[in-house]
């Protein structure tokens, strides 16, 4: 119990550590919030190409501004907890206090937890702004009506993305990919997500075969169920998904069911792949870079 | 009673393998058998040219590596099975520690985020803190950003950190490389320091020889992986020749004074040339004393006493190139 | 000459750092393809919707898309190259060994221009042929080659232009990490209203009048005439976006150089080139 | 007549919006944005105050003081990666920036000491020789003959990650003697290596620059880097505090010696005896040596033979047991420090 305690202790120091250190980048700061407004800007534009035509992308209701915004906030989230994870290590132990870490009584998994704050205070809160931005100035509009399904999606989708990148993170030791690129993280964010986890499309635009390709990722269930709950005449009963056509039950259900399978399974698998990874890196001696 | 061995090591062995291209390695024994016992409360020393393995012995030792071969435990646990439980047991300061240290935060800030990532109690972390800055002289640079203190301080700050938590094991790999002659001797004041104060087992790697001559009570040296020797200073020293020797410097010598001198028992050569005495003897403390006195009696102006000491460096030298010629 | 050859042999180095890591360049490869192809899906999607904003393109969005996307990736590369170049020489504590040359900075970069410049011609390239030939995306069927990479370096060069002036805050502002005020806002504006994903025509007029301080729209613009309406570099519809890119490129290039300068000889006046302690 | 390859007037030099003892985040070091520079243009170091001498050609000259003297400082200004806020800089019969990095040669032996990690031992030698423009014909031939004289011929198809720290230091000073310039900076160039390799560093750097009358200029912390310089300079604070031969150096410690004397049975009430001696200066006994059986007594006295053997025989009376006792001159480090506190209580 005072284990739990004590790593709860050291959690709650690094998030302090990483707001110091994030709020003393002031410049960094402002960047972002002018980021994300930015990025909304970008698509809210795009939608105008339409020369006020409505577009209807069935199920999905007909604003597109929301249904981008839905997509860019899916897209921040998994980029901080699947994209994270690996740089994260590689700082740790490029930066040489891999060591250091290793020789406290926290468990593995603390640290590095810890220094992934950074862009969580960086990434979570774009989310809001990107909601907001795309509320106040291009005319979004949602559909709040129930928060609870949405909020279960969301806490699903966190967990399964992050369970990704403690996969992604631990091939850093296990299979010794000490540069910056990382084939994992690389297929699931840089390829597959990229390109199928329809941030800023639906799927049904995609060849077939990309579709089903698409059917393997957190994102394509959680932003299916998300749009369909938020944009406002969103439906809630027309199967798009290859997966929904094959299973017959209600599209919702079915995606909150799926999340909560690779919950449940990527979570683990990457905790103990990664646990695997440094008792290899110990044999081998490539757990710290001090030589 | 008996000293404890806080670390006992039994012909450790460790292979790197050693990339050679596309999917090709080459095994590189870095520690090759090394057998050591390293007493509680003792400051040894670890000496070798770059690359002996020095460092790879210390991970070995700190649970950070895990040996091939060999068996060993610290601190009572063994180094396979136990290996977390030696972790959080031991400190280190790394080369690299520098860097371990955040530049974002001040040195307090620093020291406050690692008493809490070792765990220390609560209560504990302010005095705690507070006592360790002013024991290495940082308290009046503890709202220091690290970039804008001396690399004296940083590595002291370094050392300061990794006292937080009072491990009985303290490793320390070259605590005073890239530091100026200044930082290093207040260095390695603090060490003996912190040896007494909390009578840490501190076990460091140099290749400053005056350093481990300075500090160590005993030092293993190290050379393509084995430990050569390892002893007392004195008895490496002393294992060099069987005899010591010493040389007395003075004007002139009666003939007769050299004669008397030469029927002593344990005097087992004595000549003297060009104003040096020089006496062979297997009882040296006695010996020089008597002589002193002797030249004295008959006032005989002594200008130097010189006793062939070894110095670690001979030492060093001489192991090393042993080594080479076999 | 000798400069020529230093910086050549930057350029070495930087193709000996890639046979290091081949894989970096596949992934690079892929990524421009994966974007690519992003965008390709998103015109995909509203092109029945877009024809019309659309119709002097002669209502092909997709060619559209695909077109600005590609030739921005290539030009974006290259904005970030020198103050990239820099700050990561700087950090390596590099920098003061190159500076200890005559001229050593400079060949340090233009000899990685060289470099970007080659790599991202090749991997564009094979995208947009890619594109055309694999996809489909239509372009004109007459397009003169010479007339598109003559216009591309125009482009190329405004855009390394701007990139040292960028370059030259890394001492003047003492930017040492992260991103860059000039080349970052250069990049955002180009994003929104350089029409890069959309045709400016579409932009709210209260805002549109950005676009015409962006040498992107002109750029963009003038290789779409090429690429989408075959029209050679000489014609007049393409007199006026070539004149202009002409202005932009040596402008920028030449204020580039003088600031980077500038920026060096008061960092060798002040606190130096590389890291203090 | 030898020619003076330096000359260096009157020289000043500040850092501005940087501040050693000021708390601020590593100013002028990684500032973060516009926002923080404004509020430390105010503060500045004084790096170099009024810092003249020269140098003459084929000297080896050597820098030494504390951190933060100003060495680094002062080698950087003589390279010309640094200019003077005043005073005037002649380097080879030239004051302008463009000839000086011509007519030098800097090697720093800091960080990854600007070697290239993608290359091998001898890829570096020649990109460095590009850089600063060399004929490849020269260039090839000259990188083998280096290597062989640093002895790293039979690794220089190694990378350079493979390479252990000592021999990345021997690569950068390699690369200095490479880019043959009548005058090379060493900044601290046996930090990192063991004693038998900075040794052979110091012979080479000796033989290299006599066979080729070379100027060498070295800073460093080791007095054995020292030894093998014709004159030394010392700094502190910025200033130069001494600048003479070796043997001049020694002069206001002519007639003072050093009395070393190691005793068993050696109790600290005897010290007190000693001190009382009237040409005894100072005297003091270590007994913390915990590594060793018997204690050392130093004291700097007054050259006559008498006081020793008069201290020698109140110890002989008190069964004290000398095992070693030298009369010896002073050491550079005691030297500095005399200079040091010398020049402040001028001031």
């Amino acid at each position: 119990m005072g284990k739990l305690r004590s790593e709860f202790d050291s959690l709650i120091m690094f998030s302090k550590r990483e707001y110091i250190i994030w709020s003393s980048y002031r410049m960094n700061a402002w960047m972002w919030v002018l980021d994300t407004f930015f990025n909304t800007t970008i698509f809210f534009f795009l939608s105008l190409v339409t020369k006020g035509a409505t577009i209807d992308f069935f199920p999905y209701g007909t604003n597109y501004v929301t249904f981008i915004v839905l997509g860019l906030s899916v897209y921040y989230i998994s980029f901080t907890n699947l994209g994270d994870p690996f740089p994260r290590v590689a700082r740790i132990y490029w930066g040489g206090t891999m060591d250091l870490y290793m020789l406290s009584p926290l468990s593995y998994f603390t640290p590095m937890m810890g220094v992934m704050y950074r862009s969580v205070i960086d990434d979570y809160p774009r989310v809001i702004l990107a909601l907001l931005f795309g509320g106040v100035f291009f005319g979004a509009s949602y559909n709040f009506g129930n928060l609870g399904l949405s909020m279960i999606l969301l806490t699903l989708l966190l967990i399964s993305t992050f369970g990704i990148g403690m996969i992604s993170a631990s091939s850093f030791y296990l299979f010794n990919f000490k540069q910056k690129a990382e084939p994992i993280r690389f297929i699931f964010q840089d390829i597959i997500i990229a390109l199928t986890a329809g941030y800023y499309y639906p799927l049904t635009v995609l060849p077939y075969p990309l579709q089903v390709l698409g059917s393997f990722i957190p994102h394509t269930y959680a932003l299916d169920a998300l749009r369909r709950l938020i944009i406002p005449g969103g439906n809630l009963y027309v199967k798009v998904l290859p997966l929904q056509k094959v299973i017959n039950i209600q599209p919702i259900t079915l995606d909150i069911i799926i999340l909560a399978i690779m919950s449940v399974i990527a979570l683990p698998l990457g905790w103990w792949m990664y646990i695997k990874g440094i008792k290899k890196a110990r044999r081998e001696g490539t757990l710290t870079r001090w030589q | 009673m008996a000293i404890e061995n806080i670390i006992e090591l039994e012909n450790i062995v460790k292979t790197y393998k050693i990339k050679e291209g596309f999917r090709k390695f080459k095994p590189f024994n870095a520690i090759d058998g090394v057998s050591l016992n390293i007493e509680k409360g003792e400051i040894f020393g670890l000496l070798g040219t770059n690359g002996a393995g020095k460092t790879t012995l210390i991970k070995i030792m700190a649970g950070l590596l895990e040996a091939d071969k060999g068996s060993g435990k610290v601190l009572g646990y063994d180094i396979y099975e136990n290996h977390k439980k030696i972790r959080s047991n031991v400190s280190l300061v790394a080369p690299t520690a520098d860097v371990g240290t955040d530049n974002n935060l001040t040195v307090k800030q620093n020291l406050e985020f690692w008493a809490v990532v070792y765990n220390l109690p609560k209560e504990k972390r302010e005095e705690r803190i507070d006592y360790l800055l002013t024991f290495l002289g940082l308290k009046e640079y503890e709202n220091f950003w690290p970039m804008s203190i001396s690399a004296g301080m940083r590595q002291k700050l370094a050392i300061a950190r990794s006292l937080l938590v009072q491990n009985p094991i303290l490793f320390l790999d070259e605590p005073t490389v890239k530091l100026d002659a200044k930082g290093a001797e207040s260095i390695r004041k603090f060490i003996k320091k912190i040896n007494v104060e909390f009578n840490t087992t501190i076990i460091l790697t140099t290749h400053y020889i005056f350093e481990a001559e300075e500090l160590c009570s005993r030092v293993a040296i190290m050379n393509k992986g084995k430990i050569r020797s390892c002893d007392t200073i004195n008895n490496l020293r002393n294992n060099l020749e069987k005899y010591d020797s010493f040389t007395i410097k003075c004007e002139t010598l009666k003939a007769k004074t050299i004669e008397r001198l030469k029927l002593e028992e344990n005097i087992i050569e004595c000549n003297f040339k060009n104003n040096e005495l020089k006496i062979i003897t297997d009882k040296l403390e006695k010996t020089i004393d008597l002589t002193t006195r002797a030249l004295r009696k008959e006032n005989i102006q002594i200008e130097s006493i010189n006793t062939t000491e070894y110095s670690l460096e001979d030492i060093f030298i001489k192991v090393t190139t042993e080594e080479e010629k076999i | 000459m000798n400069f020529i050859k230093s910086s050549l042999s930057f350029t070495k180095l930087e193709y000996k750092s890639l046979k290091f890591y081949p894989s970096s360049f596949i992934l690079s490869v892929i990524k421009s393809f994966v974007t690519m192809s992003m965008w390709l899906f998103v015109s995909l999607f509203l092109k029945d919707y877009a024809t019309e904003a659309l119709s002097n393109y002669n209502g092909d969005f997709v060619s559209y898309m695909v077109i600005g996307v590609v030739f921005f990736q290539s030009a974006s590369a290259i904005l970030t190259l020198p103050f990239q170049s820099l700050s990561t020489a700087f950090w390596d504590k590099r920098l003061e060994i190159y500076n200890s040359a005559n001229y050593g900075i400079w060949a340090f970069i233009v000899g990685r221009l060289i470099w970007t410049f080659a790599y991202n011609f090749i991997i564009q390239l094979s995208v947009l042929l890619f594109a055309v030939f694999v996809v489909g995306v239509k372009i004109s069927a007459n397009i003169s080659v010479i007339s598109a990479i003559l216009f591309y370096l125009l482009f190329v060069m405004t855009s390394f232009g701007i990139g040292l002036i960028g370059a030259s805050n890394f001492f003047n502002l003492e930017v040492k990490q992260g991103r860059e005020p000039v080349t970052w806002m250069t990049d955002v504006l180009a994003r929104i209203f350089s029409g890069v994903y959309y045709p400016i025509a579409v932009i709210p007029s209260s805002v549109r009048f950005v676009s015409y301080f962006v040498p992107h729209t002109y750029a963009l613009n003038g290789i779409r005439q090429i690429m989408m309406n075959g029209q050679s570099l000489f014609s007049n519809t393409m007199l006026p976006y070539v004149s202009i890119m002409m202005v932009f490129s040596i402008g920028t290039i030449l204020l580039g150089i003088k600031l980077l300068n500038n920026a060096l000889i008061k960092a060798e006046n002040g606190n130096g080139i590389g890291m203090i302690v | 007549m030898i020619k003076k390859i330096i000359e260096i007037k009157n020289i000043n030099k500040k850092y501005k919006g940087f501040d050693f003892n000021k708390s601020e985040r590593g100013v002028g070091l990684w500032i973060k944005n516009i926002f923080q520079l404004t509020s430390n243009k105010a503060d500045s170091t004084l790096a170099l105050k009024d810092i003249t001498f020269s140098i003459s050609e084929g000297e080896i000259f050597g820098i030494y003081g504390s951190n933060g003297a100003g060495k680094t400082t002062l080698i950087k200004i003589l390279s010309g990666l640094l200019n003077p806020d005043s005073g005037s800089i002649n380097i080879n019969g030239s004051s302008k920036n463009y000839d000086i990095k011509n007519s030098i040669s800097y090697i720093s032996t800091n960080g990854w000491m600007g070697l290239e990690w993608q290359l091998t031992v001898r890829e570096n030698l020649i990109l460095y020789g590009d850089i600063f423009g060399m004929k490849s014909k020269l260039l090839n031939k000259r990188s083998d003959e280096i290597l062989e004289l640093i002895g790293m011929s039979e690794n220089k198809n190694k990378n350079i990650s493979q390479l252990s720290a000592g021999m990345r230091q021997k690569l950068t000073i390699a690369r200095g003697l490479l880019i043959d310039k009548p005058v090379m900076y060493l900044d601290e160039p046996s930090v990192s290596l063991d004693v038998n390799s900075a040794r052979d560093l110091r012979h080479i750097v000796k033989t290299y620059t006599k066979k080729n009358n070379k100027t060498a200029i070295i800073t460093s912390h080791v007095p054995a880097d020292l030894a093998i310089c014709n004159r030394i300079m010392f700094l502190s604070k910025g200033e130069i505090i001494a600048l003479e031969t070796k043997e001049k150096l020694y002069e206001p410690y002519k007639n003072r010696k050093v009395l070393d004397m190691k005793c068993l049975y050696f109790k600290d009430e005897y010290l007190e005896v000693i001190k009382n001696f009237e040409s005894v200066l100072t005297a003091t006994a270590d007994f913390s040596k915990n590594s060793k059986d018997y204690i050392e007594i130093k004291a700097v006295i007054k050259n006559d033979k008498k006081l020793v053997t008069e201290i020698m025989d109140m110890l002989l009376d008190k069964n004290v047991i000398i095992l070693n006792m030298n009369v010896k001159d002073v050491s550079i480090k005691e030297i500095y420090e005399y200079y040091v506190v010398d020049k402040e209580t001028r001031d």
